[in-house]
């Protein structure tokens, strides 16, 4: 005789390991990934508005709550960048020959151009206003 | 020295007579080289012939040990019991799947999962077998090698939550050998395959939680491998949207 | 009472053999159904283990002729001529059949198929994937197998005995691990492909499934056990556990060196050593390189000698392969540094392996012939579960699987079409018989009230015996002591009580009845041990120390006659290679400018 | 089974995913940061001149785009994961239709600038 015994998923699996817990915050780095992409249309809509209402904007936003909440933003995106960095390796293997370069190495890369990107950014930004 | 012991929390579940899984305490002798598998086997063989699992090579190949030794999937031939000692072992069947027996569990939807990404060379023309082995470079062979390491051990299964939340999910070790098919220079499936491994049930299913692949005793990285086949069904779909059909 | 479950040809087991014997029948008759029987689920079956790989010849430096003379030479003259002949001829399709069915070979970077050499070999011939061959041909087989569906698989049932009606056999009485459920799985033709029985002994490479069940079931049928008294066993299996430590690891040029760092098997007749950074080591059919009964036999020497080192788990000695370096090892045996991790806690990279000689092949079997038949009508078997013969009196690495692809396959061809002229069985006869297994069954272990004896006592106790009496060298007093113990394990078997008298997957009623098994595979290998009064390959006669070929160019015949275990005796088929002396090393007729 | 139609969003999501790490920690740190901190200076007229530069209104359109799907599609499955698996069929017009809205808002940002 069998009677096979079915044990159910609970709701809170996601808190039973902590990599799951991770993949979790991980997951939700999309909010703010919204969140920032959102907010930068807001922004270009208020610059449009005139250097008035993008100065009143960015005095609101100086505020210490949306200083607070822009950094736990801050802190999901890098969150994100990070994993993100640590699957291209897996997605899109990299491959000489028969070798397959170290994922290290895919990674590393990633981050230069990130450091490249992150200084043209900064550079444009400051230089032109 | 000999009289150290350990104890190992067992869960028993015994169709006949139990209505649901309940713990069962162990007191067995620990020896630094023992696995967990070498406690199992002394408990059945001297304290109670009841307990029932599976196993066969002992030496981590044919992948029939696998359980949740302190939550984490594991193949109990090679997880010691030195690395808990002297704390207790919980010792539980593989979760995502259903309980026939105490340790034991049903694999009867895995292997229909197996059978459905095709894991087998499709060829359109099949080469006498008095013309020799098809060639393939060692670059080729790298292409899918670690995709064909996985022993069907299933503790990808167990460690992936799609595969609990949604049993339909073709599941990491299958799809990855889906892929490693795929993958390979002398099969010509494609079409056929990418049916399954492309299907919603498919790589599609995969949110990429990555722990089969922290789990895999094998370094298969069935993770990694359905990311590169949602890479390829993507090529593949934007392929099939701007070529008319036939002409792929 | 329960319905007959009907099919054409029903194959027991579903390791390589089974697997190749399944996919032959329904490419030979899809029109056949064809059951397939494996107490395990059938990618777990022992052929996974396999390292090494498995043999074939070719390279155009290769020939027949070299694999034909090896086999021979190092079966000690007591392999069937005409089947070995067969054997290497069909080992290249086979093999090139698993390579068109997926198999990943480890390749020249040509994109041909890479070889490597293996013990007792001319040429280097053995094809490889890395270091898991087994792994790779069976979980091939198994995936490609599930494409045919004519097959209907019985995972997880337990054949416990077979069907006879009259001079035919029938198909076999099958219990469901799950349910319990025993049941008649019957055809018209039935292939044994169940594997060895290497867990008669206490320490061996072979996993806990190898219990003798095909063995015992033919025997238990009438049918004749063949030279069941050689043994293999292997030279590098690691103390404690008996992992093995594939022979690839010497292929590739491992070292095997005493206490004393010294390279001591240039001391029994197997060439003398070259340095390892000698661009010709390692030559083959020499040193590291010979066949594997005198390496371990030479284990033994040492041993006596005191030059062995001491562990916990018995006196070992040590495989070196260092000087491979980390990237070659990597690549060619990475299984090997992953067991040497895991179970001897060293790095092969960085230290040398503790290895001692380890019991890994039963050269007997079922006695067959060529296409996989007994003497019993409708009853096939192959793989390390029969012996044709090709193995003799010791069986050379990597030719078992390839064996296991030949045989199984002509097995299943000729089961094939054997089924379209055999005649129907009389499924009342059939009916009766599964019944009165079943009550044997539960009467004798599920309904037992009493019992004073535990299943893991006898076991043990029958494992040491044979492992004292019929080990590497045996003498007639050890083998009858060790016949004595075994009969009076089989009397103390009687009065095993299980713990377990449930039906749903009883994995100790499973146990027992493979012990039953393995009870009456040992029986056999001690009057066949007893009746071969020389030495030969794996068996070694201290008491009668020389190949006697006048008396014994024989194969050892074990039957059961009344109940009663009787050995007769049958002629060796020479064609070509008349019997001559086993060299090795450099008289071994190898060609000396060697790559 | 049929094969999915997944490969859409997927690429949006995998391209929206690359873009803002890529991009996105800089970005952040840079505009919604310093810049109201002051630590970067900038004069208004010039911050308008820069953010109305049509490279500009782009790059915020292909942020807004991508950036919204990525979000979108990641949301889409941890809402089902997290046991809402009955509802999928409407988080999924949800997230996706969300994000198509987002995207539109922000192209007529970018054209009406």
């Amino acid at each position: 005789m069998r009677r096979p015994y079915r044990r159910p998923m609970p709701k809170t699996w996601w808190l039973k390991h902590p990599h799951y817990t991770l993949f979790m915050l991980r997951e939700l780095s999309a909010v703010f990934v919204i969140y920032f992409a959102l907010w930068t249309v807001c922004l270009v809509q208020r610059a449009g508005q005139g250097a008035e209402a993008l100065s009143r904007f960015l005095q609101t936003m100086k505020g210490p709550g949306w200083i607070l909440w822009h950094l736990i933003g801050l802190a999901f995106v890098l969150l994100h960048t990070y994993t993100w960095f640590a699957t291209a390796p897996k997605v899109m293997p990299v491959r000489r020959g028969a070798e397959k370069v170290p994922d290290g190495v895919i990674i590393a890369a990633q981050w230069i151009v990130l450091l490249i990107v992150s200084v043209i950014f900064v550079v444009l930004l400051a230089a032109t206003t | 020295m000999a009289d150290e012991t350990i104890i190992l929390r067992v869960l028993r579940y015994r169709p006949e007579q139990d209505s649901e899984p309940t713990f069962q305490e162990y007191e067995v002798p620990y020896r630094k080289d023992w696995v967990v598998l070498d406690a199992l086997n002394w408990i059945k063989e001297y304290k109670d012939g009841t307990l029932s699992f599976r196993w066969s090579c002992r030496m981590g190949v044919c992948g029939s040990c696998g359980m949740m030794v302190n939550g984490r999937a594991r193949l109990t031939c090679n997880t010691f019991l030195r690395e808990f000692y002297p704390n207790p072992i919980t010792v539980e069947p593989l979760v995502n799947f259903d309980i026939e027996r105490d340790l034991v569990i049903c694999m009867d939807p895995f292997i229909e999962k197996l059978k459905r990404v095709k894991p087998w060379i499709i060829r359109e023309d099949v080469k006498p077998v008095e013309d020799g082995p098809y060639e393939q470079s060692p670059a080729e062979l790298y292409r899918y090698k670690q995709f064909s390491m996985c022993i069907n051990c299933m503790l990808c299964y167990a460690a992936c939550p799609v595969v609990g939340l949604h049993p339909e999910f073709i599941g990491p070790a299958a799809l990855a050998l889906g892929i490693r098919y795929l993958l390979d220079s002398r099969d010509q499936g494609w079409d056929e395959r990418m049916e399954e491994v492309a299907s919603h049930d498919g790589v599609w299913g995969c949110t990429f939680v990555g722990e089969c692949s922290e789990v895999c005793p094998k370094h298969v990285d069935p993770a990694a491998a359905i990311q590169q086949g949602k890479v390829m069904a993507t090529l593949d779909w934007f392929k099939r949207l701007l070529m008319p059909r036939g002409q792929r | 009472m329960a319905e007959l479950l009907k099919h054409d040809v029903v194959i027991v087991g579903g390791g390589a053999a089974g697997l190749r014997a399944a996919i032959a029948v329904a490419e030979r008759n899809p029109n056949l159904s064809v059951a397939v029987v494996s107490k395990i689920y059938p990618m777990r079956s022992h052929t996974v283990s396999a390292e090494g790989g498995a043999a074939a010849v070719i390279k155009a430096n290769d020939s027949f002729e070299h694999h034909i003379y090896d086999t021979i030479s190092g079966a000690d003259w007591l392999a069937d001529q005409d089947a070995v002949e067969l054997f290497v001829h069909e080992a290249p399709k086979e093999l090139t059949l698993l390579e068109h069915w997926g198999c990943p070979w480890s390749r020249d970077p040509d994109g041909t198929v890479a070889v490597r050499p293996f013990g007792g070999m001319k040429i280097e011939r053995t094809w490889f994937a890395a270091d898991k061959t087994g792994f790779h041909m069976l979980h091939t087989l198994y995936q490609t197998a599930l494409r045919y569906v004519e097959l209907t698989w019985y995972d997880e049932w337990f054949a416990t005995k077979l069907l006879v009606d009259g001079d035919r056999c029938y198909g076999v009485v099958a219990l469901e691990l799950r349910t319990g459920a025993i049941r008649g799985i019957t055809g018209k033709a039935v292939i044994l492909c169940t594997g060895g029985a290497g867990r008669v002994f206490p320490f061996t490479t072979n996993a806990i499934t190898k219990t003798g069940d095909g063995m015992a079931l033919a025997l238990r049928a009438g049918v004749p056990l063949k030279d069941m008294e050689f043994i293999q066993y292997h030279p590098t299996g690691l103390p404690g556990t008996g992992i093995l430590i594939t022979e690839a690891a010497r292929g590739e040029g491992g070292i095997m060196v005493n206490k004393d760092g010294y390279r001591y098997l240039q001391d029994y007749g197997l060439g003398k050593p070259l340095d390892v950074n000698d661009p010709r080591h390692p030559v083959k059919r020499t040193m590291e390189l010979g066949p594997r009964d005198k390496l371990s036999q030479a284990f033994v020497m040492e041993m006596r000698k005191g030059r062995t080192l001491k562990g916990p788990y018995g006196d070992y000695v040590l495989l070196d392969i260092r000087h491979l370096g980390e990237k070659k090892i990597n690549e060619k045996l990475p299984f090997v540094r992953e067991l040497a991790r895991n179970y001897a806690g060293i790095d092969p990279v960085y230290e040398p392996i503790p290895v001692r000689p380890v019991v890994h092949y039963v050269m007997g079997g079922v006695d067959t012939d060529v296409d996989g038949r007994t003497v019993l009508d409708g009853l096939y078997a192959a793989g390390e579960c029969a012996c044709v013969s090709i193995n003799g009196a010791n069986r050379l690495g990597s030719n078992s699987l390839t064996e296991c692809l030949v045989f199984g396959a002509r097995a299943g061809h000729h089961a094939a079409e054997y089924v379209a002229s055999a005649p129907d069985p009389n499924d009342s006869v059939l009916q009766k018989q599964v019944e009165e297994e079943a009550a044997r069954i539960r009467k004798q272990f599920l309904e037992k009230t009493e019992g004073k004896e535990r299943l893991v006592t006898v076991r043990k106790d029958m494992q040491n015996a044979m492992e004292d009496g019929v080990g590497i060298y045996r003498t007639e007093q050890s083998v009858q002591q060790a016949l004595e113990k075994v009969l009076e394990c089989r009397e103390r078997f009687k009065e095993v009580y299980l713990d377990d008298h449930t039906v749903s997957f009883n994995t100790e009623l499973i146990s027992a009845l493979e012990l039953e098994c393995m009870l009456d595979v040992a029986l056999a290998m001690c009057h066949a041990a007893l009746a071969r009064r020389e030495s030969r390959g794996a068996h070694q006669r201290e008491d009668h120390p020389n190949r006697d070929d006048e008396n014994f160019l024989k194969h050892s015949l074990v039957v059961l006659r009344d109940g009663q275990p009787k050995v007769e005796w049958k002629d060796v088929v020479i064609t070509k290679w008349p019997p001559g002396e086993r060299k090795y090393g450099a008289d071994s007729g190898l060609p000396t400018d060697q790559k | 089974m049929a094969r999915s139609n997944e490969p859409a969003v997927w690429s949006l999501f995998a391209g929206g995913g690359a873009l803002t790490a890529l991009i996105l920690p800089v970005h952040a740190l840079a505009l919604t940061i310093l810049l109201p901190l002051g630590v970067i200076e900038a004069d208004s007229e010039k911050l308008v001149a820069f953010l109305g530069h049509p490279l500009f209104r782009l790059y915020m359109f292909v942020l807004a785009l991508l950036g919204l799907f990525h979000g979108a599609h990641r949301l889409r499955f941890t809402l089902i994961d997290l046991g809402l698996h009955a509802l999928a069929t409407p988080i999924t017009w949800l997230c996706y239709g969300g994000a198509t809205i987002g995207s539109l808002v922000a192209l007529w940002v970018a054209v009406s600038f």
